[in-house]
């Protein structure tokens, strides 16, 4: 048993789950068995096995139970069952598509039904059962009040809202401004920009994955992998001083973890070409500034000699591709960052506190 | 409704549709259902409930107690009174009916004649208006008209008045009459309900708490907004506040929402069981009368806890030990409240909660415990280490005596092996072990010890002044024995190898001074000569006193002390410690301002014994030795230890309770445990810290009670949690007040005498009541600040008590000193510790002074000149009364005489006069002066009275007879005239 | 019984009643249009509307439960303005007496759980939207009014969260400000601020800048509590509800309730 | 509470179901045993409790000096004794025996009122016992000052001085106490012990050692004996109806 604990605590720090669950998301967006009924309840059947088992550990209990990670729990499985919902849909209507049959929806779409009193009243049944569920958790579940504030004693760890663990989670990849403004501000914008990026006629109202593979699998890439899941790691394994905790870990206070981070141009001019930093920050970040223009200008052109993405770039037009290609780089920018941390220990591209420009 | 049928313009099937509404309808009511119970069905109410059928039961209890008490026959007959009243009021029934006819008749008469009276006089009022408005036209015709209608109609009412108050007359008269007729029956009617009355109080006082329908009614839910006799009770406390985060906020108490009895008296006793007892000590808490009323002071401000809670979880009652927490889970539901920074103390730390209010006096009337936690600090020298920042703590100076001059006093073989282990020479000693305790582990360490207890002895040699004392004149043993046992050293001194400091707790002042056992293999005798003769010589700042011993006494004092020796203790030698591992500690303090090879170099270029006296200064500032005595190098260094004076209010998760888990994270136990066991927060880490690193908190070999007395004090110490004119005695004496305990508990007064009510320690010692110091209550009020500055200053200016073998030291007290404590008698007094001049009696009162003080015998016990050897035996004498003019305070004497014991509780002075009900006094001297044996003092006060009857008047006035017995004692007395 | 269906008769006719119903249960077509366009919350709905938009299967009634949520917020909301007093004495302990002393403190439990369901149901329902493709045109302006509800609905909870006044609250608050210190030029952390300043004088300093705007101080306080407070309370709720409107009538004007276009 | 009653109107107002008819549980309060009817004063029985109290070491009383106060002097021409220990030979006298557990109930105050005299500057009797709630009467019968300084631990202290002859006041104890000690400060050697309790079942023993307690309600009870410097010794006795039982002491341990 212990065995096992150790060894998913093991898995669970961040550079193994994080690829661990990049893998599982290729695997699942590239199956087709998954998005079957049967598929459906295996994966309920395991989730719901782990957590009945892991509750059992207390340390495991002990962050799980406490009242405002509940939700989180109950998000685990809501999210899990729509996406599993969508795609299951989805590959219906695509095998319909293929037979050459209408989609549900098409075929649903033509006949109209009066309002009164179908949809009235499943709405009114909809909301009472939702009432019924709201109060029943209110019973069973007391908000929490922790002690009155106190500016003076930092409770450790402190954390922001659950919704925005993601964000704290990037501050340890980022610096602020990034982690806590730019980036969040280019979530909105590019969620904004979706409709007008996306050029593909087809899946418009339908499940479908077939016809819209890239676009799926780069939005569910954002929400599951990059938003969700980095808001379960923020709420249940970051402990104390922010350190990762695996599931079935003791917070301790006292955990400590080495600080070996290091900047882009010390391991290029110390450690590769072995000379002291320049003085001028421009030149110190020399290689910084070059590596960041040419990731968001150069490489996008470059990738244009890819055919696959070369059929975008057709399609969008300039302009829409450079914004959809913009966007996408930054989202990847998250992942890079955090291997490069992981395996280079490394901490900034571009390190220029004279103006607190860290990248 | 309806359903229509499924059709193709419909899409769900209506049958189903229905159902699933019912259902959830169903589901919504059950929930509501479910929230409202949850709601109402609070834990507080069921105890109201439960209390409410108590106490009724209760008072039906009493209701029928008083039904045996009260006397039936008494009844019956006053019943039979009535009867027969009423019979005869039946037989003038006739002239009754007429008079109330008449009565009624009058009435409606003096009703009519006051409605005329009254609208004639509003009349008149407008009439009085339109006259003045008259006047303004200026038309002295219309002022004569006005004019002439005012007069006319205050005629009118002239009459209306008379008419209204002849019936008004009438009528009283009537009434009376029958008043006069009924007055027997109704005396006794009021007999029979005064009789009555209590028990029917009582069953009213039940009825009311009858479980009636209105009581469903009010408190079933819902109609509970209304009028409920279930309800929160709450206080509100302005002044005394919880601290939040820079903000305060007034406290408001719900305590009594459960405790419903607290406050009430009456709900004690078996049967009466938590949460509907009355406060145990109601005298002194919650009762209306006592000093902490309830709805000034509520419960939280010292019990602490949260104090809007309705619930016993969330209120934070904390058990006072495992079987208690196991009990309290399993009826209560108690949980740990993680967020609950200040919990309800323990009960055996209650005491805790007066420090907020009451340390600016530094003593706590009546809270024991954590008044001997206190003088167990004081004494422990806690305040040398850490900042305790209370009056009881500051600016008092050090607890332990001076080093600077130890090397003429013992030797620092015998000095390695006290500071090795203190208690093992002093089993009551208050310095504690520093080494060898349980975080130290291996040999290396242990080696490492060894070397910083040799390098301090070599520091403090090294520093210390050396005298050369002559041997002392040979004394004898057995006269120091008894000497020892009576001039008072016992007070602050034990001479005993059995004896523990628990034995003597909570009564430590014995163990003031060091227990002299073992003297003889400690110190040089010529030094304890010279100290007992002088001790301020030897160190000015000493609390030992000078008891103004002769070379005899001394000598003598000085050949029964060297007597107690022990052979484990002499002819010691310091062990070999291993260079190396000294020098490695050395390097390590060198290398805090120098680089690891400049170390080296130094180290290298010290002698052997710089080493040893350079790591030896090094590791006094690490113990922090100087906290608590003086030594040369550190008259300035700063303590060592974490402050104190917020301690109480620390948040349990800033307690470090390192590896160990079995204690329960709390306050009150992290402290208790730190007492007892200083360094086990070290456990399982030891090996790992580095050995400078390693806990420093010694070990004062602490018992059970000692380490709960001091943790009371500890925990008591919060943040300011009540505003400066809610806390205790704010008089603008109490800072008198304060000084004085300070210097009470420093110079241990109350070793010997009984001061507050306390102390009086050598009462242990000297069996005999007789010979026991005086009791120095309402001192302030008896004795004169002048006699008491001299007195003060030198004991041997006056004894008044000349039989006493105990005898009163010198302190050597300053100005300020003396001053400090005169003010703080008069403060205890609410008096002014000096006072004018009284101007000299009459010859009357002296004469009759003269004659009541040989009729009372006086002098059967006060000496009234010089005392007659072998008169009385010497324990039975009382002061001389020579003294009184110039020692006590003529505003008191007089007090004294009439009512000793009101004054000294077990004073030998007997009561002569008897108190009455009303407070005032009766003498007997009345009777007394007809008794043949005093004609003499009759025939000559008779001279300054009329008449023999004036005289008894005057005798038998307790008032005029003291006082004249002051005047007497005052002028009568010298030359014995 | 006959008694019974008179009175009923008797109430139904009457004038009272039919100024209130205009139509009675509607037993044809024509009276179920009506219906719905007679009620001024049911006329929120079109007449008629797509089978497949009427599947729960199909849009998992997310919207519908966001709105619901708002709506819920709303009422346990007001309710519990009556007994909070948004100061740094009062705040905390006013909590306390909802738990401990207040009829019906169930509303605050109701009201927090009711915000972390909002957010949720609002992913959700932009989830759902995503995968079926229901932003693309004519629908663009409309997923856009989505996204900013969405960062509202994430903003009024984050508003929320500070008014307990614990040390839940104020830290969550603390470090979610933080971030603000590190704005691009209007942050004293963030890049650019030094550049700034007019004749050497800062312009953004921790005095002047976006988080200093944000929590009305240097250090949470009362003035936080007070924005945070209006913020959550007036102004979140006012935009939202207007948005919300708008969205609503963008989805009826963009072709109905989503579906295949 | 104006809370809760608004609050009550706004969830009235917003549920639809007549929700009055949740009901809460009324809090049923557990029975309370009735305190037990005050116990009958049991009819003074008619037992009895008789004994002799032996004590080898036999008179061993010093001689007093009155120097002290010239009165006493002329008072005891003779000398006077300690009475620490007295009684005949073999016999002691001055023990206070009572009934010290087994009984129930109260029983009644007697009447006639205990009297503690002075006499030749001694205290007589010099044990003596009293029921609580009985007066004493404490005279002087000397023609000198003496001072009653009674020494009570529960009772309250008291400490009256009578300086002239004949006079007397009158004392109640509220609390019983075994023993009450008596002393006089003007005269040293004056001391007398006066047991309070709770019932008249007590005696002291006589010169010839020998005590009767009587009237003793049949019974089983812890008797014991206490002399002022010998300490106490307690024994069961039985007593049958009417019948009396034996109760004898032995103080000589000093063998």
């Amino acid at each position: 048993m212990e065995a096992i604990k150790s060894i998913i605590n093991f898995l669970s720090y961040p550079e193994w789950s994080f690829t661990l669950s990049l893998i599982l998301f290729g695997l699942a967006m590239w199956s087709k068995a998954l998005w079957t009924k049967a598929g459906g309840w295996i994966m309920l059947i395991l989730i719901t096995v782990f957590f009945g088992l892991s509750l059992f550990d207390p340390n495991f209990f002990v962050v799980v139970a406490k009242p405002d990670n509940v939700p989180i729990v109950m998000m685990i499985y809501i999210i899990g069952f729509f996406w599993w919902y969508a795609m299951y849909k989805a590959h219906q209507n695509d095998r319909r598509i293929e037979a050459g049959e209408p989609t549900f929806e098409k075929s649903e779409s033509e006949d109209r039904i009066f309002t009164w009193p179908d949809l009235v009243f499943s709405e009114f049944i909809c909301m009472v059962l939702l009432t019924v569920g709201m109060v029943l958790w209110s019973i069973l579940l007391k908000a929490p009040l922790e002690e009155p504030a106190n500016t003076s004693v930092a409770p450790n760890p402190s954390k922001a809202p659950w919704y925005f663990l993601g964000l704290q989670e990037m501050l340890v990849y980022f610096d602020p401004w990034m982690a806590g403004v730019v980036l969040p501000g280019l979530i909105i914008v590019g969620l904004m920009a979706i409709p007008y990026i996306d050029t593909n006629k087809k899946g418009n109202g339908y499940y479908t994955f077939k016809e819209r593979k890239t676009e799926i699998v780069l939005f569910l890439f954002g929400f599951v992998i990059l938003w969700s899941e980095l808001i379960v790691i923020g709420t249940f394994l970051r402990g104390p001083n922010w350190n990762f905790f695996g599931p079935y870990e003791y917070w301790d206070i006292n955990k400590v973890e080495p600080l070996v981070n290091v900047d882009l141009s010390e391991i290029i001019w110390i450690k590769i070409l072995g000379v002291g930093l320049p003085g001028h920050w421009f030149v110190r970040e020399i290689f910084g500034l070059l590596f960041t223009a040419f990731y968001f200008l150069v490489l996008p052109v470059l990738l244009i000699k890819n055919k696959f993405i070369d059929g975008f770039y057709q399609k969008m037009g300039p302009t829409r591709y450079y914004v959809g290609m913009f966007l996408f780089l930054t989202m990847m920018l998250m992942p890079i960052k955090m291997y490069l941390r992981w395996f280079l220990n490394l901490k900034y591209f571009v390190h220029i506190q004279e103006f607190f420009l860290n990248l | 409704m309806a359903a229509p049928k499924k059709t193709p313009d419909r899409h769900y099937d209506f049958t189903a549709m229905n159902k699933w509404f019912a259902w959830s309808s169903l589901a919504l009511l059950l929930i509501t259902i479910w929230m409202v119970v949850e709601d109402y069905a609070k834990p507080w109410k069921r105890l109201q409930a439960e209390f409410r059928e108590l106490e009724r039961q209760k008072l039906v209890e009493e209701a029928e107690a008083e039904r045996q008490r009260i006397n039936q026959e008494e009844i019956a007959t006053i019943e039979e009174e009535i009867r027969s009243e009423e019979a005869r009021l039946d037989e003038q029934e006739a002239e009754l009916k007429e008079l109330q006819d008449r009565l009624a008749d009058l009435d409606d008469k003096v009703y009519e004649a006051d409605v005329d009276a009254r609208t004639t006089k509003s009349h008149l009022d407008t009439e009085r208006y339109q006259y003045d408005a008259a006047l303004q036209t200026g038309d002295p015709k219309k002022i004569d008209s006005a004019l002439a209608t005012l007069e006319r109609r205050r005629e009118t009412y002239g009459e209306d008045r008379i008419t209204l108050e002849a019936y008004l007359e009438e009528r009283d008269m009537v009434r009376a009459e029958i008043e006069r007729k009924m007055a027997g029956l109704k005396e006794d009617e009021d007999r029979l309900d005064e009789l009555r009355g209590g028990l029917e109080s009582l069953e009213n006082r039940v009825a009311g708490l009858d479980k009636s329908i209105d009581y469903f009614v009010l408190n079933a839910p819902l109609m509970d907004m209304l009028e409920p006799q279930l309800r929160i009770d709450q206080v509100q406390l302005p002044g005394l506040y919880q601290n939040i985060n820079f903000t305060s906020v007034d406290r408001v108490d719900r305590c009594v929402t459960c405790h419903v009895a607290a406050a009430r008296a009456g709900f004690d006793g078996e049967g009466w069981e938590e949460p509907f007892r009355s406060h145990p000590r109601l005298d002194l808490f919650l009762s209306s009368s006592s000093p902490h009323p309830y709805n000034r002071f509520g419960c939280t401000t010292c019990h602490g806890g949260l104090d809007r809670a309705t619930n016993f979880a969330r209120a934070g009652h904390s058990p006072i030990n495992e079987e208690q927490k196991a009990e309290w889970k399993h009826d209560w539901g108690w949980q740990k409240q993680k967020y609950l920074d200040t919990p309800i103390l323990p009960a055996q730390y209650t005491e805790a909660g007066c420090i907020g209010c009451h340390a600016g006096n530094v003593w706590t009337a009546s809270s024991e415990l954590q008044d001997t936690g206190r003088e167990l600090m004081s004494r422990m020298g806690c305040f040398a280490c850490h900042k305790i920042d209370y009056p009881a703590f500051t600016d008092v100076p050090r607890p332990g005596p001076s080093l600077e001059r130890v090397a003429s006093k013992t030797s620092p073989e015998w000095a390695y092996q006290w500071i090795e282990a203190p208690r093992d020479f002093h089993p009551t000693t208050w310095m504690p072990h520093f080494f060898f305790l349980e975080n130290i582990v291996g040999e290396l360490n242990e080696e490492r010890q060894r070397a910083e207890i040799k390098a301090m002895v070599a520091y403090i040699w090294d520093r210390s002044e050396v005298i050369d004392y002559s041997d002392p004149p040979r004394g004898d043993e057995s006269r120091g024995e008894d000497l020892f046992n009576t001039i008072g050293c016992t007070g602050c001194h034990l001479n005993d190898a059995e004896a523990s400091r628990d034995d003597l707790f909570p009564q430590i002042n014995r163990m003031h001074g060091p227990n002299l056992v073992r003297t003889g293999s400690k110190v040089d005798a010529g030094w304890l000569f010279a100290w007992l003769k002088d001790p301020k010589a030897f160190n000015p700042e000493t609390r030992m006193p000078s008891l103004r011993l002769t070379d005899q006494e001394a000598a003598d004092l000085v050949a029964y002390l060297m007597a107690s020796r022990d052979p484990a203790f002499e002819n010691l030698t310091q062990p070999e410690v291993d260079g190396q591992v000294r020098d490695d500690l050395a390097v390590v303090y060198l290398q805090n301002t120098q680089t690891i090879e400049q170390s080296k170099a130094t180290l290298a270029a010290m002698s052997d014994r710089e080493r040893d006296v350079y790591l030896g200064g090094q590791t006094i500032r690490k113990y922090g030795c100087f906290g608590c005595h003086n030594l040369r190098g550190f008259e300035d260094a700063k303590p060592i230890g974490v402050e104190l004076t917020e301690e109480g209010s620390k948040p349990v998760h800033q307690f470090d309770f390192g590896h160990i888990h079995d204690i329960p994270h709390t306050r009150h136990d992290w402290i208790k445990t730190k007492m007892l066991q200083p360094r086990i927060w070290d456990h399982g880490k030891e090996s790992v810290k580095d050995y400078n690193e390693l806990y420093r908190m010694p070990d004062f070999g602490m018992s059970e009670r000692e380490a709960e007395a001091v943790t009371t004090n500890v925990l008591g110490f919060v943040k300011e949690s009540v505003v400066t004119a809610r806390r205790a005695d704010q008089r603008p004496e109490s800072n008198a007040l304060a000084e004085g305990r300070k210097l009470i508990t420093r110079y241990n007064c109350q070793g010997c005498h009984l001061i507050e009510d306390q102390g009086q320690a050598i009462k242990t010692a000297i069996t005999d009541p007789g010979m026991w110091p005086p009791n120095l209550a309402a001192q302030g009020a008896r004795v004169q600040g002048d006699w008491l500055f001299e007195y003060l200053h030198d004991p041997a200016s006056e004894s008044m008590r000349p039989w006493l073998s105990v005898r009163m030291p010198t302190f050597g007290f300053d100005d300020h000193q003396v001053n400090m404590l005169l003010s703080y008698f008069a403060a205890r007094e609410n008096r002014q510790a000096f006072l004018s001049e009284p101007e000299r009696p009459d010859r009357r009162s002296l004469t009759v002074g003269k004659g009541v003080f040989a009729m009372l015998q006086c002098a059967k016990c006060h000496p009234a000149g010089p005392v007659a050897p072998g008169a009385v035996s010497a324990a039975e004498l009382a002061p001389s009364l020579l003294l009184a003019q110039d020692r006590l305070r003529h505003d008191w004497v007089a007090d004294w005489i009439k009512d000793p014991l009101s004054w000294v509780s077990g004073t030998k002075m007997p009561v002569f006069f008897s108190r009455q009900d009303d407070g005032s006094y009766s003498s007997p001297l009345a009777q007394g002066i007809d008794l043949p044996m005093w004609s003499t003092e009759k025939d000559r006060m008779l001279r300054y009275f009329d008449s023999e009857e004036e005289l008894k008047e005057y005798l038998a006035d307790a008032d005029n007879v003291t006082a004249a017995l002051r005047d007497h004692i005052w002028w009568g007395l010298e030359g014995g005239s | 019984m006959e008694a019974l269906k008179n009175l009923q008769k008797s109430i139904v006719k009457s004038q009272i009643w039919k100024s209130i119903f205009r139509v009675g249960i509607p037993t044809d077509n024509r009276k179920r249009a009506l219906a719905m366009l007679g009620n001024v919350v049911l006329h929120l709905h079109p007449i008629k509307v797509k089978k497949s938009g009427l599947r729960m299967s199909y849009t998992w009634c997310m919207g519908g439960t966001a709105f619901f949520l708002f709506l819920v917020e709303t009422i346990t909301g007001i309710l519990l303005m009556f007994y909070y007093r948004p100061t740094v004495e009062y705040a905390y302990f006013d909590m306390v007496d909802l738990r401990e002393a207040v009829a019906f403190g169930i509303m605050r439990e109701l009201h927090r759980w009711g915000a972390h369901a909002m957010v949720i149901s609002v992913w959700l329902h932009m989830f759902r939207v995503f995968m079926t493709g229901s932003y693309k045109p004519p629908r663009e302006f409309n997923w856009n009014v989505g996204v900013i509800l969405l960062v509202l609905t994430l903003l009024l909870s984050f508003t929320g969260y500070l008014l307990p006044w614990d040390q839940l609250a104020i830290w969550a608050i603390t470090v979610g400000s933080n971030m603000a210190r590190a704005t691009p030029v209007l942050g004293h952390e963030g890049p650019g601020a030094a550049l700034l300043q007019i004749g050497g004088t800062k312009l953004i300093h921790v005095g002047s800048d976006a988080r200093f705007g944000l929590i009305a101080g240097r250090t949470i306080g009362n003035g936080t509590l007070i924005r945070f407070y209006v913020l959550h309370c007036v102004a979140i709720p006012f935009v939202a509800a207007c948005l919300i409107a708008v969205h609503f009538w963008r989805v009826r004007k963009d072709g109905g309730i989503s579906g295949p276009m | 509470m104006r809370k809760y009653r608004f609050w009550m109107i706004c969830v009235l107002a917003v549920s639809l179901f007549g929700v009055a008819c949740g009901g809460g549980e009324e809090a049923a309060a557990p029975e309370r045993a009735a305190a037990p009817e005050p116990a009958p004063a049991p009819a003074a029985g008619s037992g009895g409790i008789t004994g002799v109290i032996t004590y080898a070491n036999g008179d061993a009383d010093t001689a007093i000096s009155m120097d002290a106060d010239p009165v006493c002097v002329g008072l005891n021409a003779e000398g006077a004794e300690t009475q620490t220990i007295t009684g005949a030979e073999g016999k002691l006298a001055n023990v206070f025996v009572y009934i010290k557990s087994g009984l129930s109930g109260s029983f009644p105050v007697s009447a006639e009122a205990a009297v503690l005299d002075q006499q030749g500057c001694m205290y007589a009797p010099h044990v003596s016992g009293v029921q609580v709630g009985q007066t004493v009467v404490i005279r002087n019968s000397d023609p000198t000052l003496h001072n009653v300084h009674a020494l009570p631990t529960v009772n309250a202290e008291f400490n009256k001085g009578q300086p002239f002859q004949n006079m007397e006041f009158e004392h109640t104890f509220d609390k019983s106490e075994v023993m009450v000690r008596f002393k006089c400060d003007v005269h040293p050697w004056m001391s007398s012990y006066m047991g309070v309790v709770e019932h008249p079942f007590f005696a002291v023993s006589a010169d010839d050692g020998s005590y009767a307690i009587d009237g003793v309600p049949a019974g089983t009870y812890t008797v014991e004996a206490w002399h002022e410097t010998l300490g106490t010794q307690t024994m069961e006795v039985t007593v049958g109806d009417s019948a009396v039982a034996a109760a004898s002491f032995d103080f000589a341990p000093a063998g």
